[in-house]
């Protein structure tokens, strides 16, 4: 080095060793951060507070806040009866979500109460079954109208939704309730159509877009006159669905050779004898795909930032989406809103020959899935906390009050704006579900997919672009099937483990009549378990070799 | 110059191996027993916690018939082509820096390269994120400023299949890492006076001295930058994570093979198929390696 | 079997994972390691029954522990364990009859997944450990689980399944035990019926008298009522009994989704009124 | 400097050229630092200049969010890069002080860890270190950054103890000093500006260490400052302003790290510390 470089060094010197000491005191200062961080908060409470946490990805306004509320009234409440107790709140983005769901599981020390997610399989082996606990009436119920009821029967769908069919158990409870609604921006719609009073069915709703995208064209104004929020599949979902059920309802009660409902597998074996032709389950895609042509282009990628931006800007007709935001949506809006229904597909249209009308949406749409982990500490308290979350008077504050959200519960009074969002029941149809869609997260995402593609491209024949495009993913659907029942048929031999447990407990209460009576009732659920796993094991061989056989379009059964 | 130790000498001089124990007991835990464990997980169905069956090459099969992973790879080697050709860029600074004549502003410029490098890179890459977002990102802000779309219209720069590639492949514009550009002006500094004046003397244009001198003498900072990068565009999947979550885009085009380990292992619960990947990760790696050992000679 | 070198990690990291090992074998371990094992805790009943390996709990506990905990399984000790103990005259009848049960059945499940656990399945004659758990205690849960399993392998085999037909119908008649264990048996019987001879009339008699005894799962207590009410409005086309269960799944379950759909049964078949 | 005399323009070219390079190298900075001040209706009118209302309150709002993990992430790359250094230091000195047998061999073993892809063993890793009992704390974090850092800094503490020269060891070991001895007194002072730079290297790796807070911290109070700012981002509700804070505040502590090591830093990259 030059010696002009030399001196140069020394006199830096000083200013290093100054920048040396202001390391090592912030050094310090974190260590003593990270330890009141996280080790010191056993140290500042008392070691006799019991600490649980609840983690969700719900980070919509209101949600974090309603928790907080249900938090602080719950550690009042437990303070009363002499326990010490505190709950924190974890928020992670849903993006991130599942894979931070599952990490924490297989780590080792999860959440206490978790918001659930993922396949059946993660879900028996590592939540615990609440079967045993759902049959007597919850606690944090008295003195209210669910007062008499089991916590089970103080659910709107006396906990359907949460049943794991796959291992018929249940391993979480649903918290809220979200239908599917359109919100309407009524100066616009009244500027276009001239009309006030909004369409009820498929024919108007189609015309009143048409309307609006001959006045877009009018005013030079990029008009959207069907707004949808795409990213997640989740609306272009529930449009197929509901169009499905009021088109497919009567399947029911021929889908299945066991009693009520429908079977891919059988749907698909009917298909192959030329019972069935493939168009009873294509057509409602007709119907998406002439829905979809009013859709936004790109409408795949627009995500919830952009809907608000794209509501609010005054350039869309309908906007679907479900209730989760719809009370944002309607106060900020800087026009008049008011929310319908997803218009039914009428006599009229030329698809809606066969239509059922329709659908009930009783029991439909209750989510908000909530489990305990196998390995959580305090399981007793997360049980307490958890029937605190779903007793009437908490889960009202925070889901109606703060989130402006459907309860899950029973006995629960709207008013307002709320009113609309209340589920359909004046109709005896059931919803039911397309194979296209239920047979497995993945061949339901690819369906979407070929949904969505459908639309952009608009093709002339539209069921007979999804049908072959369903049987050239036949592959992935196939093997999706395969791993299930390598999971169903691996999972015989963790439910023999119950069993075996069982027995032994049966064993050891030897006189204890009633502590018996509840291991022979579990027992005899675990039995009836086995049974109902032969059936999906049967049921999807069938499907698998059936699924096979399919033929392109218009070549099936002849 | 150091001790020589042969065995006969080991047993006053067996202390020693004490200096060594400590890394490489550390190195055998936390590289080699993961590496390990990686191999003899490839031929399991493995969920990352109790269920450990051997399936044989039921994963490589899968592997095989997977076509996301072959599609992972014809993207990464995408992104590797153009972080060669953006390799460039910083060698045109360095030299340009280098013949910069006023050695103060050469000081200032040096340390004004640097700075870029010490924004923490999730920063760099969430400021990036913004720079494309559809509504209020700078770019269509940029472009509707400049009248080439209408105010109200958006470009879908990381949703559309076509754009998301080369929005990914544009990101961090200027490309000029610190790194690069230090380690070529260190090389470039090496050259003697005498070796420019002999070219003046011969009458050489600037573009015969950058090919013919400055060129050939930084080859093997390229070379190792060149292998450095390789590796490092393989195997990262930070940024692409980041911008479009664990699916990896529309359809998940974008999906790199890091990405799909992260998305089949931690969020579909695959922990044997994510080792199998891991394997072919490894091999490619090594070939490219070797190949660019072999084939980069330097010219001496 | 867990890869060696996890061991070779642990140990050299020097990172103690299992807790110390604590009080010697008291007296009541036995009990403890039984507790520990109903709870499906199988490191703590491990560590127990090592404790005590001469006891008969002891060793029920590890033969179990060897087959069902999967971190430390090694099936092939665990199942010549419990062979032990059911063939030994000495030991009680409830641990013969589990050990029984768990052997023969972890050795069906392998027989069945043979690209896993190649013939390994085959050391053990799951038939004659069922018929014998059968024969040893006639009308208690265990033999219902041995026949249940033994009954389903029956009726996938084609030249065997007449006779397992009428076995199954033997057994549910004469059966000695408590009538609330054979809810599962007739469940077995309806989808069986249904499946491998399209016969509603013998599948919804099982079902009826499976769903009168009571089934133990809430769920399937309730799509059972709907199933026997829809298997005789569509199926059989027996009017009265269709209505007497749609009236009852009514009254049961007024919230329910189906509860719509069994009233437009009702008005379907004329008897609209509540 | 080569004195290659060229006319004014020429030069006024070059200068033009690096310029430019540097204004687009700076604009996501500038942006960021100029849209942390605004609220969301003066960003939506005008995100490209300051506007008079300067809102100080984003900073607030984002310390109280990212306060606790920058403390987190200090205390994590703090510790594993002095922890990496000392064994680093104490491998480099084996293998550069002498050649015993097997240390060929040895030095093998740690060179093409170099060239491993780590997301290769991503899987086997996190299953290593549930099973060490490490999720969810901090040393799930540093021990394996501490085993991941020691090919790279052995091989480049290597080179660098080589060269000095060899009488300044064996002087201290006439006299008794043992190994650790000649360490602390010979190879720790001489190399002080090699470990200085290879040490802010491993501060700013740490720093930006992004998959292993994401995959091996659950809590929130513990998370580090990466995958704050990721949460952060993920909100629905984006206010751009407290966002652009949050990053100001996530790249302050290495801007001071900077401002005090730069001179070290920028000779030792310069001074080519990764050699051919």
């Amino acid at each position: 080095m030059s010696d002009r470089n030399r001196d140069e060094v020394y006199s830096a010197g000083r200013f290093q060793k100054l920048g040396l000491w202001l390391a090592v005191l912030f050094y310090v200062l974190s260590v003593v951060m990270v330890i009141r961080n996280c080790g010191g908060m056993s140290v500042v409470f008392s070691p006799d507070t019991r600490v649980i946490t609840i983690a969700h990805w719900q980070l919509e306004d209101g949600f974090r806040e309603g928790i907080d509320a249900a938090i602080a009234e719950y550690e009042k409440r437990k303070a009363g009866q002499g326990v010490k107790v505190k709950v924190r709140q974890v928020a992670i983005p849903v993006r991130g979500y599942p894979q931070w769901f599952l990490t924490q599981l297989i780590g080792g020390n999860p959440a206490d109460i978790l918001e659930v997610t993922g396949s059946s399989d993660i879900l028996n082996q590592y939540f615990t079954p609440l079967s045993p606990y759902i049959g007597s009436p919850n606690p944090w119920n008295k003195g209210t109208p669910l007062e008499k009821m089991s916590w089970r029967e103080s659910f709107a769908d006396d906990m359907l939704s949460a049943l794991d069919t796959a291992y018929s158990e249940f391993f979480s409870v649903c918290t809220f309730m979200h239908t599917t609604r359109l919100y309407v921006n009524m100066k616009l719609y009244e500027e276009a159509t001239g009309k006030t009073e909004l369409p009820d069915t498929l024919t108007d709703w189609l015309d009143a877009c048409r309307k609006l995208k001959e006045y877009g064209v009018k005013q030079n104004r990029p008009i959207i006159p069907i707004g949808v929020r795409g990213f997640d599949k989740g609306t272009i979902g529930q449009i197929f669905g509901t169009y499905y059920s009021e088109l497919c309802t009567d399947l029911s009660d021929t889908g299945s050779r066991y009693g009520y409902g429908t079977q891919p597998g059988e749907l698909f074996r009917q298909i192959n004898a030329g019972e069935l032709s493939e168009d009873r389950l294509l057509e409602p895609v007709e119907v998406v795909t002439e829905v979809g042509q009013y859709f936004a282009d790109g409408f795949p990628a627009i995500d919830l930032e952009q809907t608000k931006y794209l509501f609010f800007a005054g350039n869309v007709a309908f906007f679907i989406d479900g209730t989760w935001n719809a009370f944002s949506m309607i106060n900020n809006a800087p026009f008049p809103v008011r929310v319908i229904q997803i218009p039914m597909l009428d006599r009229e249209h030329r698809l809606g020959a066969k239509a059922f009308g329709r659908i009930t949406e009783l029991g439909s749409g209750i989510q908000g899935r909530f489990g305990i982990p196998k390995k959580t500490r305090d399981f007793e308290l997360a049980l307490d906390f958890l029937q605190f979350l779903t007793s009437w008077e908490i889960n009202q504050l925070v889901m109606v009050e703060h989130c402006k959200w459907m309860s899950s519960l029973k006995e629960v009074k709207y008013e307002g704006v709320m009113k609309e969002f209340e589920p359909v029941t004046n109709t005896s149809h059931t919803a039911v579900s397309s194979p296209f869609t239920s047979i497995g997260s993945l061949t339901n995402r690819l369906s979407l997919q070929r949904l969505e593609n459908s639309i952009i491209r608009q093709p002339e024949d539209p069921k007979a672009f999804f049908w072959n495009d369903f049987l050239h993913d036949r592959e992935q659907t196939l093997d999706e099937i395969q791993e299930a029942t390598y999971g169903v048929q691996r999972n015989l031999w963790s439910m023999d483990g119950t069993r075996s447990a069982l027995a032994v407990g049966v064993i050891l209460s030897e006189s204890d009549s009633s502590e018996i009576g509840l291991f022979l009732q579990r027992s005899n659920i675990n039995l009836e378990g086995i049974v109902s796993r032969y059936r999906a094991v049967d049921a999807n061989i069938l499907l698998m070799e059936e699924l096979g056989k399919l033929k392109e379009y218009g070549k099936n059964g002849n | 110059m150091a001790i020589e130790v042969p065995f006969r000498k080991l047993r006053y001089y067996w202390p020693a191996y004490l200096l060594i124990a400590l890394p490489l007991l550390l190195v055998l835990v936390f590289s080699y027993h993961p590496i390990v464990n990686g191999m003899w997980h490839m031929f399991y169905r493995w969920d990352g916690d109790t269920v450990e069956e051997f399936v044989g090459f039921q994963n490589i099969v899968r592997m095989w018939r997977d076509s996301s992973l072959l599609h992972s790879f014809f993207v990464v080697t995408i992104f590797v082509v153009a972080n060669i050709v953006k390799m460039a860029l910083p060698i045109i600074v360095a030299v340009v820096l280098h013949h910069v004549i006023s050695d103060r502003m050469g000081y200032l410029y040096r340390i004004l390269f640097v700075i870029p490098m010490i924004i923490p890179g999730m920063v760099g890459i969430l400021i990036w994120k913004y720079f494309y977002e559809p509504n209020s990102g700078i770019l269509n802000n940029l472009l509707r400023m400049m009248g080439f779309i209408s105010p109200t219209e958006t470009i879908q720069w990381l949703s559309d299949e076509l754009l998301v590639i080369p929005s990914l492949v544009f990101m961090g514009f200027p490309w000029v890492g610190a790194f690069g550009v230090l380690i070529y002006l260190a090389g470039l500094q090496g050259i003697s006076e005498d070796v420019y004046e002999a070219a003046e003397i011969d009458g050489a244009g600037p573009l015969t001295v950058f090919f013919k001198i400055e060129l050939p003498l930084i080859m093997t900072q390229v070379r190792i930058n060149l292998i450095l990068m390789i590796i490092g565009t393989i195997q990262s999947w930070e940024n692409i994570y980041l911008f479009l979550g664990a699916d990896g885009g529309p359809g998940g085009i974008a999906t790199v093979p890091g990405l799909l380990i992260f998305r089949e292992a931690f969020a579909r619960g695959l922990f044997g198929y994510g080792c199998a990947i891991g394997f072919v990760i490894f091999v490619v790696t090594l070939v490219l390696t070797l190949i660019n050992n072999r084939f980069v000679r330097v010219r001496k | 079997m867990v890869n060696p070198l996890w061991f070779l990690a642990v140990t050299l990291a020097g990172v103690g994972v299992v807790g110390a090992g604590e009080s010697g074998a008291n007296r009541n371990t036995p009990r403890e390691a039984l507790k520990a094992y109903a709870a499906m805790d199988y490191t703590l009943a491990g560590k127990l029954a090592a404790e005590i390996p001469d006891t008969p709990e002891g060793q029920l506990i590890s033969g179990l522990c060897d087959l069902y905990d999967r971190s430390r399984q090694n099936i092939r000790r665990g199942q010549s364990t419990l062979a032990g103990i059911f063939v030994s005259e000495s030991m009680p009848l409830d641990y013969r009859l589990e050990a029984g049960i768990a052997l023969g059945r972890t050795a069906q499940l392998m027989k069945e997944r043979r690209e896993l656990y190649g013939d390994a399945g085959d050391r053990y004659d799951h038939v004659k450990i069922f018929e014998r758990v059968m024969k040893m205690a006639p009308g208690s849960s265990a033999a219902r689980n041995a026949f249940l399993y033994l009954i389903r392998e029956r009726l996938e085999t084609p030249e065997l399944q007449e006779a397992a037909f009428e076995e199954l119908e033997i057994f549910i008649r004469d059966f000695s035990g408590d009538s609330k264990l054979l809810p599962p048996v007739h469940l077995l019987a309806e989808y069986e019926y249904i499946r491998l001879k399209n016969d509603y009339r013998n599948a919804v008699r099982h079902l009826r008298e499976g769903y009168e005894t009571g089934f133990a799962n809430p769920s399937e207590n309730r799509s059972g009522l709907f199933r026997l009410a829809f298997l005789y409005h569509k199926k059989i086309g027996d009017k009265p009994m269709a209505v007497k269960y749609y009236r009852e799944y009514l009254e049961r379950y007024p919230y329910s989704g189906q509860a719509a759909v069994a009233q437009r049964f009702l008005e379907e078949l004329g008897e609209g009124g509540k | 400097m080569a004195r290659v005399v060229r006319s004014r323009t020429v030069e006024f070219f070059k200068h033009v050229f690096i310029l430019l390079v540097l204004f687009f190298a700076f604009v996501p900075m500038y942006l960021m630092i100029n849209i942390s001040l605004k609220d969301n209706q003066q960003f939506a009118r005008n995100p490209w200049f300051p506007e008079a209302p300067f809102h100080w309150e984003n900073y607030l709002f984002s310390w109280d969010h990212l306060g606790g993990t920058i403390f987190n992430t200090a205390f994590v790359a703090i510790t594993a890069t002095v922890l990496t250094l000392a064994v680093a230091i104490v491998g480099a000195f084996f293998f550069a002080r002498y050649k015993m047998p097997g240390s060929k061999f040895l030095f093998g073993v740690f060179i093409i860890l170099m060239m491993y892809p780590s997301v290769a063993n991503m899987v086997p890793m996190f299953k290593l270190i549930t099973s060490l009992g490490l999720y969810n704390t901090h040393f799930a974090l540093i021990i394996p950054a501490i085993a991941g850092g020691q090919a790279f800094n052995i091989f480049v503490l290597r080179n660098f103890i080589e060269d000095i020269p060899q009488d300044l060891f064996d002087a201290i070991e006439i006299d008794g000093g043992n190994m650790f001895y000649q360490i602390w007194h010979v190879v720790i002072p001489l190399s002080m500006p090699i470990i200085g730079t290879l040490g802010i290297l491993s501060i700013i790796g740490q720093w930006n260490n992004f998959v292993s807070p994401l995959l091996y911290l659950r809590d929130t109070n513990l998370q580090t400052i990466s995958v704050a700012l990721l949460h952060l981002e993920g909100e629905y509700t984006k206010n751009w302003g407290q966002l652009m804070a949050g990053y100001t505040i996530a790249s302050i502590p290495l801007v001071v790290l900077f401002i005090f090591c730069m001179k070290l830093f920028i000779r030792g990259l310069s001074s080519g510390a990764v050699k051919g």
